[in-house]
């Protein structure tokens, strides 16, 4: 079944790490960008992230996810370049528009940063199952029924997804237009998404009863079917991380 | 409207998996029950039928005119279907307004809606709850307000998919008045059903599916004799006719009141 | 609304409430869907953001809101899990306004949906500022940014005019929306997701 | 003392005007199979969750009376610590499942989590409730890709494998296909062999004459009877409750085909068999 989620399965160094170090990696990451904001410097991030992605067999699944920003990026070297404040070294012009070298940087910096972003996310998200992670979160202390709430979407959006097709038929059946004027168009914005409201509220009800009935609500504590995963070398990772984080920042107060 | 017509209609949703190759079916002025096990293609045919999927191959002809080019919205005004599950409809919050939704949308005027919205919650007994939330009634009356949301829109054929799940005795009686009304104002009358016995009881003709073909289909009675053809595809015979066998009767039983004739005769 | 409830911040949150999340969830997925499939010029992707925090209050109205950006970080798009505060504070304006009787009629509801859109351009725009010196990225809003800052604007101005642009038209019709579905829910629906009501002696 | 003991039970929801439960008394001794019959309005569903202690926690509203189950008392005490006494399975099998697992194993283990039972206990329960309902064939697929049918029995192992000493199916396959309701059938009939306490709301009552030791008849939230299948299903005034007998009692009535010496018609085919022969 579809679950939507973007984990791919494999079999690699960086997908048998502890979920909590990715993450913390994630943090570290974009940390860095802005404590020493040098193209260069995070460029080196970038590359690192780069190479994780690769290791971890899952570059090629990074890119889908980075299209989405891709208008993100267009925009911020469009804007800043000929329009940031700071702009007084030409580079060239678009007719009455000029582009500066100033609004570039700011523009590099920027965009590095996305990238930066996006790809140790890529890392995370890519090579971590929403189960794994959920779960290791609550041995941390996060809240069972924050987790019970993270996986449930995870599988509820595709239920929900599938019946919108039923929800359409039903309404069309009754006459109802989905193309045509603007009007026409947001007229038809209630038909389809009153029964989805309803019905999942109504499901709410539903399934708080069963889940009443699973002890849900139980204040004991709680027990885990499955063992806890160990994780080699975890601390040491997450130790290298801090204290590349920290000598940034030390770096960055000396300079 | 006196037929319904598919003529070697095919179907797939996927490619790999074929769900009508070449199907011929027509309905007349018969009530029909189409009885199958789930994943027969008894919900893909009604969804042909009205428009909402299009066949890869053959025509579906209304009276010997072809309705390939008619979107599900056109054939709105001429065939009615009720879904299985109401709570994929409802969004209004008076029952009235939801009934009037249909009607309103193939052109009718307020009050011509709302009379044909107040005769159709008549019919199914509701006419009472016309003001109420439809969410504060029960699920079974829900599927009553989506039946009378169709019939309020006075269609020349109406189908219906499973209307008596989830239904007690009385909403089974107020389910078989309204087929038979129907059927005495001349209206094309189909309906997919799970309960053999109310299939047995209601309808004149009976289509058995079975993975995408038609392994039965004539009179009621006749296919409702079958036994064993209907335990290929995984279905009972009527409870009548089960009693009847119990007791050692081959002939075939449709309704309680037959049997309880013949066993008079017997005695 | 009434005024016997408890806090509306009480953090002992029944198994409905909890259940309540998810499904609001869910539903500003699908509003999403709906108008992308009707290409509606709007997102209308909060609406059971908003509906949750109607409901249930500030607290799972903040929840349903941050934790949908989560998801949708994790299942979609990354760059969505710094607007995660922005969804919160939609999921808390919404709570507390709901709580004291601003969802009352539809003028009211309407101003509920300007503050809405108001608060979350302004907890937008520290963010962007920091993300994004200052664009958000929707191509209207930055095209608005363009704009203020060629005309000397100061940067954070044109950035939070860029927000503005882009959350205030949305929020306004996302609550309206969010407010009518609200109303027309039956009381045996509603009353689940109160964490208040006594049980009474008979 | 019996399992079940239910004393001037009363209930209104919230916001509503109307009793929903008046007045009902009634006991189900251990082993029992108790079948509830009556109209769509009848309260059937709301004496369930009275039993289940979802009312007077789950929801609120107006409260009478005392149900016991297994000694607890329903009201004094928690839902989380009634489930280990008592186990609901509704109508809707999608709806039952958690949704947070994605594999039938996991669903199960779900509520003997809460429980905060052992691993090695866990296993054991999941395993044997898995083969008692049929669908440990399936434990690794996820629930959402089951059919009707073995959904609604992921959900009654889910709920046995907490180990409640009564079950409680509220029309468990109304919403089912032909296959899937006699799939869940098979089961209900595997656990009154085995001498569970179970109490089934059911609309066939051909599945009630087969499986209740008794039924009690309700009507607009009052006890109109609480006796043997063949004394409730030979009622005159039966219809009015809107209920009808087993088609088989129909026939006997028909054919005056009775038990001797009595007022009472039979209610399964195997009686009407041996009664029509005997006469």
């Amino acid at each position: 079944m579809n679950t939507m989620t973007l984990y791919v399965e494999k079999d690699s160094p960086v997908h048998h790490l502890d979920p909590l170090v990715k993450l913390l990696y994630v943090v570290a990451a974009i940390a860095l960008t802005y404590i020493l904001p040098e193209p260069l410097f995070i460029a080196g991030v970038l590359f690192v992230t780069l190479l994780l992605l690769l290791v971890g067999k899952v570059f090629r699944n990074s890119l889908p996810i980075l299209t989405l920003s891709l208008f993100l990026i267009f925009s911020l070297v469009i804007v800043q370049g000929f329009f940031h404040p700071d702009n007084v070294t030409e580079l060239f012009s678009l007719g009455p528009l000029v582009f500066y070298e100033e609004g570039l940087y700011v523009a590099l910096i920027l965009v590095l940063r996305v990238l930066v972003m996006i790809g140790s996310f890529s890392v995370l998200i890519l090579t971590t199952s929403p189960d794994e992670m959920v779960e290791r979160l609550i041995k941390k202390g996060m809240s069972p029924r924050i987790g019970h709430v993270i996986l449930s979407v995870l599988q509820l959006i595709p239920q929900m997804r599938a019946t919108t097709s039923k929800i359409t038929d039903a309404q069309r059946s009754r006459g109802m237009e989905t193309e045509g004027s603007m009007l026409t168009r947001i007229k038809a914005f209630f038909p389809l998404m009153g029964p989805v409201v309803l019905n999942s509220l109504n499901e709410t009800k539903e399934r708080s009863i069963a889940l009443e009935m699973r002890g849900f609500g139980s204040s004991m504590k709680k027990t885990f079917l499955n063992e806890e995963k160990q994780y080699p070398y975890n601390k040491l990772l997450g130790g290298i991380i801090i204290a590349i984080v920290i000598l940034g920042i030390v770096w960055r107060v000396m300079a | 409207m006196n037929t319904f017509e598919l003529k070697d209609v095919a179907f797939s949703y996927s490619l790999d998996i074929q769900i009508f190759d070449g199907l011929d079916l027509t309905f007349d002025s018969r009530t029909t029950a189409i009885v199958g096990q789930n994943g027969a293609g008894k919900t893909t045919l009604v969804k042909l039928m009205k428009g909402l999927l299009k066949p890869s191959k053959g025509t579906l002809l209304i009276d010997g005119d072809s309705i390939d080019k008619q979107t599900a919205a056109q054939l709105s005004r001429r065939v009615g279907l009720v879904f299985q599950n109401p709570n994929d409809q409802i969004f209004k919050t008076n029952v009235l307004e939801e009934v009037m939704f249909g009607p309103l949308n193939i052109g009718m005027s307020r009050n011509e809606a709302e009379k044909a919205a107040r005769e159709a919650l008549r019919k199914v007994d509701l006419e009472s709850k016309a003001e109420d939330n439809p969410y504060d009634l029960s699920l079974s009356e829900r599927k009553l307000i989506a039946l009378s949301s169709i019939l309020a829109m006075d269609t020349e054929m109406i189908i219906f998919d499973e209307p008596t799940m989830g239904q007690d005795f009385a909403g089974k009686e107020k389910i078989k008045a309204i087929i038979e009304e129907l059927h005495t104002e001349g209206k094309l009358v189909l309906c997919i059903l799970h309960d053999m016995d109310f299939a047995a009881e209601v309808f004149e003709r009976t289509v058995v599916m079975n993975q995408g073909e038609i392994i039965l289909d004539g009179p009621t009675r006749d296919v409702f004799s079958k036994k064993e053809v209907l335990e290929k595809a995984y279905l009972e015979q009527p409870y009548v006719t089960q009693i009847a066998h119990a007791l050692g009767y081959d002939e075939s039983f449709i309704h309680e009141s037959e049997l309880i004739n013949f066993l008079n005769k017997n005695d | 609304m009434n005024n016997n409830k408890k806090s509306m911040w009480s953090l002992k949150l029944s198994t409905a409430a909890i259940v309540l999340i998810p499904a609001a969830i869910g539903i500003n997925y699908i509003g999403k869907l709906f108008a992308s499939l009707l290409r509606l010029p709007l997102w209308l992707d909060s609406i059971g953001t908003v509906l949750a925090a109607m409901l249930a209050g500030p607290v799972i109205g903040a929840a349903a809101g941050i934790i949908n950006n989560i998801i949708y970080g994790i299942t979609v798009s990354p760059v969505s899990t710094v607007y995660a505060i922005t969804s919160g504070a939609i999921g808390i304006t919404v709570g507390i306004m709901a709580y004291k009787g601003w969802i009352e009629n539809v003028k009211k509801a309407t101003i509920v949906g300007l503050v809405t859109g108001l608060v979350a351009a302004i907890v937008s725009t520290p963010l962007n500022m920091i993300f994004w010196g200052g664009q958000t990225g929707n191509i209207w809003g930055d095209a608005f940014y363009t704009f203020l800052i060629s005309n000397d604007v100061p940067q954070w101005l044109a950035s939070f005019g860029d927000s503005i642009v882009v959350d205030v038209p949305d929020k306004v019709v996302t609550v309206l929306i969010s407010y009518f579905i609200f109303k027309g829910l039956p009381k045996s629906l509603t009353n689940i997701y109160r964490q208040d009501s006594e049980i009474e002696e008979l | 003392m019996s399992i079940i003991e239910v004393e001037q039970l009363k209930y209104r929801y919230p916001d509503l005007t109307d009793l929903v439960l008046d007045d009902l008394s009634f006991s189900v001794e251990k082993g029992e199979c108790l079948g509830i019959v009556g109209e769509n309005t009848a309260g059937k569903s709301t004496l369930c969750y009275a039993l289940a202690g979802l009312i007077p926690h789950f929801y609120k509203g107006a409260y009478g009376g005392k149900v016991t189950v297994n000694g607890l008392v329903v009201r004094e005490h928690e839902i989380a610590d009634i489930v280990e006494n008592i186990g609901l399975v509704f109508e809707n099998p999608f709806s039952q499942m958690t949704g947070a697992k994605k594999t039938v194993y996991e669903e199960v283990a779900f509520g003997l989590e809460n429980l905060g039972l052992d691993r090695k206990e866990m296993h054991r329960r999941i395993e044997q409730y898995l083969k008692l309902l049929d669908v440990f064939a399936v434990k690794d697929k996820n629930p959402f890709d089951l059919s009707g049918g073995q959904m609604q029995r992921v959900a009654i192992a889910s709920v046995l494998a907490m180990e409640p000493d009564v079950l409680i199916l509220d029309e468990p396959t109304s919403q089912l296909d032909p296959q899937g309701s006699s799939e869940v059938f098979e089961v209900i009939e595997q656990l009154t062999e085995k001498g569970m306490t179970i109490i089934l709301v059911e609309h066939k009552m051909e599945q009630i004459a087969q499986y209740a030791d008794r039924v009690l008849l309700l009507h607009q939230g009052r006890q109109v009877a609480l006796d043997t299948p063949e004394k409730i299903f030979s009622r005159v005034d039966l219809k009015d409750f809107g209920v009808t007998p087993p088609v088989v009692t129909n026939i006997a009535k028909a054919l005056n085909v009775r038990y001797p010496d009595s007022e009472l018609y039979p209610v399964t085919i195997e009686e009407f068999k041996r009664l029509e022969e005997a006469k």
